[in-house]
């Protein structure tokens, strides 16, 4: 059973994956690489870690949806109605990947793996919670002002209105003036 | 189910997702292929912690950091398409590379 | 056993009527509206939802025109009926009824040279083998246009210099029609549809724009009235208001003033997405339009809608003013002293700015008198 | 406790229909008695919708995607049940994942990605607006939603929904933990874009993401909606209401009683108030909700430490 479905579910992964890069549509070329998502999360579901499954599949779900507003903004053809390539040096991105997939592989293949050392803690969850909070703290703090730094920077980058434009140049404004209103009466 | 079969299976993915990084033109589709070989990673990193070591917990926590990457990646490839089509209209490579557009 | 022919019987029950107001009809559609109450038939939001297409009153050229259109959209088991007199809406409705449980008659194949030929836009041919052929042209609100639309390169490989030819209005920064496509009529899109052009957005980016007609059918919305809108995302940027078949029907008899204002009302009402209030205000109309006073104080009572159109930009005004107008007009028509309407031609310019579901609100708390003589051609803005 | 026997699987759908069923009911009687007219016939509403669309042609558009939007509706339901699945039902759920909570979100979650494909899928610019209006709700509501179930998680100290409803033996966490589960009731709304919530699929764009629908694929859209309404509703009696405790009744009863106390209030929220206008929501949710929501978080996280 957990053969069959890891195969189904590594299939699923890589020919999603291909797809992306085939489908002329973007929402679909969107979709495609959330199904290749979702076919890795069920993997890691298989591996018993059912906690960072379950994430894989919120996180994503909610990156590829988003994902697929911008591409929608920005890209040219947005429905693949007219089939076109984007590419530039196919042939040299072809060669260097699959090069560097055989020389995975083979490293794969003669690396000899060390055996198992030690059984899965009867919740991952728990170990994985107790670790981020505990040994690991330092990562997870990490993570936290990256991503904190991650909100400041996308967001200066991504506006043309800065406190000036919206609150005069006094910023002395009682109301902000922004193009769509707000719910709190600001 | 063995950990050489789940790491050609992260190899593929990697391998994909570097040829679209690397092949196309539109950066949306460039993050596409990046999200791909970050998608081969959580595939490694999973299947070290289940084969190699599942006593412990790095795997796991290797698996948490590479989501967080994902998504700053994403945040901060939309702020700068976003501010690069703000300024020039541009959403490919290429184009951004001109030094004036 | 017949299956779909017991499945058309339990439906039949309970069809789906998408209604089409005509201007100058009020009387037909009114009572169209309280014999669909009488029955809990619910109202079609669109041709896609529809059963039964009902068309309230005697439809000009150009508004039959969009009715053919519409009818085409809407999926079978279907019929079609005309009111043109209040008397006639259960009638009508009974024989639609009739037709949608008639297996027989919708597995009749296409037969749409003879549907509506009796003279009464009556019949209902089972039209299975119509799928879209025809693509939303128009009438139902939001055609098919291009969301795929603008910024298509057309070919492939398309940067570089190499489009030189037919842009002359490309901005010039290498995509060959990545910019500028305007008037290429070699870029079509398969199916026909239309491209989508580019304009500046409120937030600085030249992004794709579409241009959408809105009604005349779409739910609550004005007889016969049409706009034209340009959006951007779904910011109105331009907007064109014309009325089909302008002044081409006399004014609607209204018994009553308060009536006309409490069909305002309720418009906005369910514009609004207040369900209970609305189908309230219906029924006052179609009733006890002395107790319409009652309903304007829970309307003003209600915290949540003032909090959703307060500040809502409507031109230089918002659409809190707008609806406190509606509501005292409904007042005003109590105490006998009917307010003069607003015309189409005020609309394009509250709309311009707002977007899609604010427009809707404007155009519902305006409600434009699609009915008056010399109702302009076209008004546009933006 | 333990999960329930295989087949059970396949009475969740069952159980999840005839609840739709009662509030489908429900929510017509109430329509139409708003509107005068009579509210009898309306309790066999469902069946003659059900039949209506079966029977219904299904049509397609110019140029649609159809792949797409065929996935989209077919998922909405398919979410709902997977999402039920950690559901107790009475005492077990069909299945007790450890992280019950988080597949739950993740599960309800995919509804973003259905009604957006749905909106997309149809090519027509009303439904795509629909689409979108999804994802501008989705981005308001899901983040206090997280802070509020994650909440109940705290309180527990557990993501297993079972532990979650033993927690509750003493004290049910509606008690300790009201804004969270007053949160928790409106992103319920929320996901199903039901009630006040409703503008993806509203009267004003002519049924927005479901406006080209016709036939078995608005079957299985509107069909997973009420679905999704359902499992949301039903989900907060095991994070707050103290799952199938209760005197005289068995579990299954009083889940099912509290269950329909929350569906109740749901219909009654949707009859009460208009559509919130998102731009108005999004702001309230960001500026108020979520310090709202963390704040209580912490409440809870001391009382946990402080019982420790």
């Amino acid at each position: 059973m957990e053969i069959v479905l890891f195969w189904v579910l590594a299939v699923a992964a890589v020919v999603f994956g291909f797809l992306v890069f085939r489908l002329n549509s973007m929402a679909q070329v969107t979709f495609a690489l959330l199904a290749s998502f979702l076919a890795v999360a069920g993997l890691v579901l298989l591996l018993g870690l059912g906690y960072l499954g379950a994430v894989i599949v919120l996180m994503m779900v909610i990156e590829m949806v988003v994902m697929a507003i911008f591409m929608i903004m920005y890209m040219m053809n947005p429905a693949g109605l007219m089939p076109m390539a984007m590419y530039h040096n196919k042939a040299g991105s072809m060669a260097i990947s699959v090069g560097t997939f055989v020389v995975l592989a083979a490293g794969i293949l003669l690396v000899d793996w060390p055996g198992r050392r030690g059984t899965p803690p009867p919740d991952p969850t728990v170990a994985l919670g107790e670790a981020l909070m505990g040994g690991q703290m330092l990562t997870m703090m990490t993570l936290g002002v990256v991503l904190f730094a991650t909100i400041v920077a996308t967001v200066v980058l991504a506006t043309d209105r800065g406190r000036y434009d919206r609150l005069g140049d006094d910023l002395r404004a009682r109301r902000a003036d922004d193009p769509a209103g707000g719910g709190v009466g600001r | 189910m063995t950990l050489e079969l789940f790491l050609l299976l992260a190899a593929g993915l990697f391998a994909i997702g570097l040829y679209g990084a690397l092949s196309q033109q539109s950066i949306v589709m460039l993050m596409m292929g990046l999200e791909l070989m970050l998608n081969g990673v959580i595939v490694a990193a999973a299947a070290f912690w289940y084969f190699v070591a599942p006593g412990g917990t790095d795997g796991q926590v290797l698996v948490v950091v590479v989501i967080t990457a994902m998504a700053v990646e994403m945040a901060v490839g939309f702020a700068v398409v976003t501010a690069l089509y703000r300024a020039r209209q541009v959403d490919m490579t290429d184009d951004a590379a001109d030094l004036k557009g | 056993m017949d299956l779909t022919a017991a499945l058309l019987r339990v439906a039949a029950r309970r069809p789906h009527v998408l209604v089409v107001a005509v201007p100058g009809s009020a009387g037909a559609r009114l009572a169209l509206e309280a014999a669909l109450v009488r029955r809990g038939w619910p109202l079609a939001t669109g041709p896609a939802d529809a059963d039964v297409l009902a068309v309230a009153g005697a439809p000009g050229p150009e508004l039959a025109a969009v009715v053919e259109r519409i009818w085409r959209q809407v999926p079978a088991p279907r019929a079609r009926i005309g009111i043109r007199t209040a008397g006639a809406a259960d009638d009508a409705l009974d024989a639609a009824a009739a037709l949608l449980r008639d297996a027989a008659h919708q597995r009749r194949p296409p037969a749409t040279s003879t549907a509506g030929d009796d003279g009464r836009d009556h019949g209902g041919d089972g039209d299975r083998s119509d799928r879209g052929g025809n693509g939303h042209a128009g009438g139902h609100a939001g055609g098919h246009d291009g969301r795929h639309g603008g910024r298509h390169g057309g070919d492939g490989g398309a940067h570089g210099g190499d489009h030189g030819d037919g842009h002359g209005d490309g901005h010039g920064d290498g995509h060959g029609g990545h910019h500028g496509h305007h008037g290429h009529g070699d870029m079509e899109l398969p199916g026909g549809l239309p491209m989508a052009d580019l304009g500046e957005d409120r937030d600085g980016l030249v992004l794709d724009r579409l241009h959408v007609p809105l009604g005349p059918v779409l739910p609550d919305w004005p007889a016969g009235l049409v706009v034209r809108v340009a959006l951007q995302g779904d910011v109105v940027q331009e907007a064109a208001a014309e009325v089909l078949d302008a002044g081409r029907a006399a004014p609607s008899v209204w018994p009553d003033p308060v009536a006309r204002e409490l069909d305002a009302l309720a418009r906005f009402l369910a514009v609004a997405g207040w369900a209970a209030a609305a189908a309230r205000a219906r029924a006052l109309r179609d009733g006890e339009t002395g107790r319409a006073e009652a309903l304007v104080r829970r309307v003003r009572r209600s915290r949540t809608l003032r909090w959703s159109v307060r500040g809502l930009p409507a031109g230089s005004t918002d659409v809190a003013a707008l609806l406190e107008e509606r509501l005292v007009g409904v007042e005003a028509a109590t105490r006998g002293s009917p307010s003069a309407r607003r015309g189409v031609e005020e609309l394009p310019g509250l709309l311009v700015g707002a977007e899609l579901a604010a427009a809707r609100l404007i155009v519902a708390a305006v409600d434009p008198d699609t009915e008056r003589a010399g109702v302009p051609r076209e008004v546009r803005h933006g | 406790m333990g999960e329930l026997p295989w087949w059970s699987v396949l009475l969740l759908p069952v159980l999840l229909g005839a609840a739709t069923w009662a509030v489908l009911a429900g929510d017509a009687v109430l329509r139409a008695r708003a509107a005068g007219g009579p509210g009898g016939a309306a309790l066999v509403a469902p069946a003659r919708e059900v039949a209506r669309l079966l029977a219904g042609q299904r049509r397609t558009t110019v140029a649609a995607d159809r792949v797409l939007g065929g996935t989209g509706a077919a998922l909405l339901p398919v979410a709902a049940l997977l999402a039920a699945a950690v559901l107790p039902m009475g005492e077990r759920p069909v299945a007790d994942l450890s992280a019950g909570v988080v597949w739950f979100n993740a599960m309800e979650v995919l509804a973003w990605a259905a009604v957006w494909m749905v909106g997309w899928g149809s090519n027509s610019a009303l439904g795509l607006v629909g689409g979108y209006r999804f994802v501008a709700q989705g981005l308001a509501y899901e983040l206090p939603h997280m802070f509020a179930i994650t909440t109940a998680a705290l309180g527990a100290e557990s993501l297993r929904l079972t532990a979650i409803v033993d927690a509750q033996r003493d004290l049910w966490f509606v008690v300790v933990m009201p804004v969270a589960f007053a949160v928790y009731l409106l992103s319920a709304a929320a996901m199903a874009f039901w009630g006040p919530f409703d503008a993806p699929v509203a009267r004003d764009v002519a049924g927005g993401a479901a406006a080209e629908l016709s036939g078995v694929d608005r079957l299985a859209f509107v069909g997973g909606r009420w679905l999704l309404l359902v499992v949301a509703a039903a989900m907060a009696v095991p994070l707050f209401l103290g799952g199938g405790a209760g005197p005289l009744l068995p579990a299954w009863g009083w889940a099912v009683v509290k269950t329909a106390a929350v569906l109740a209030l749901l219909v009654w929220l949707r009859h009460r108030f208009p559509t919130v206008r998102m731009d108005r929501y999004v702001e309230l949710a960001w500026v108020v909700l979520i310090p709202l929501t963390i704040v209580q978080a912490l409440v809870v996280a001391l009382i946990v430490l402080g019982g420790a």
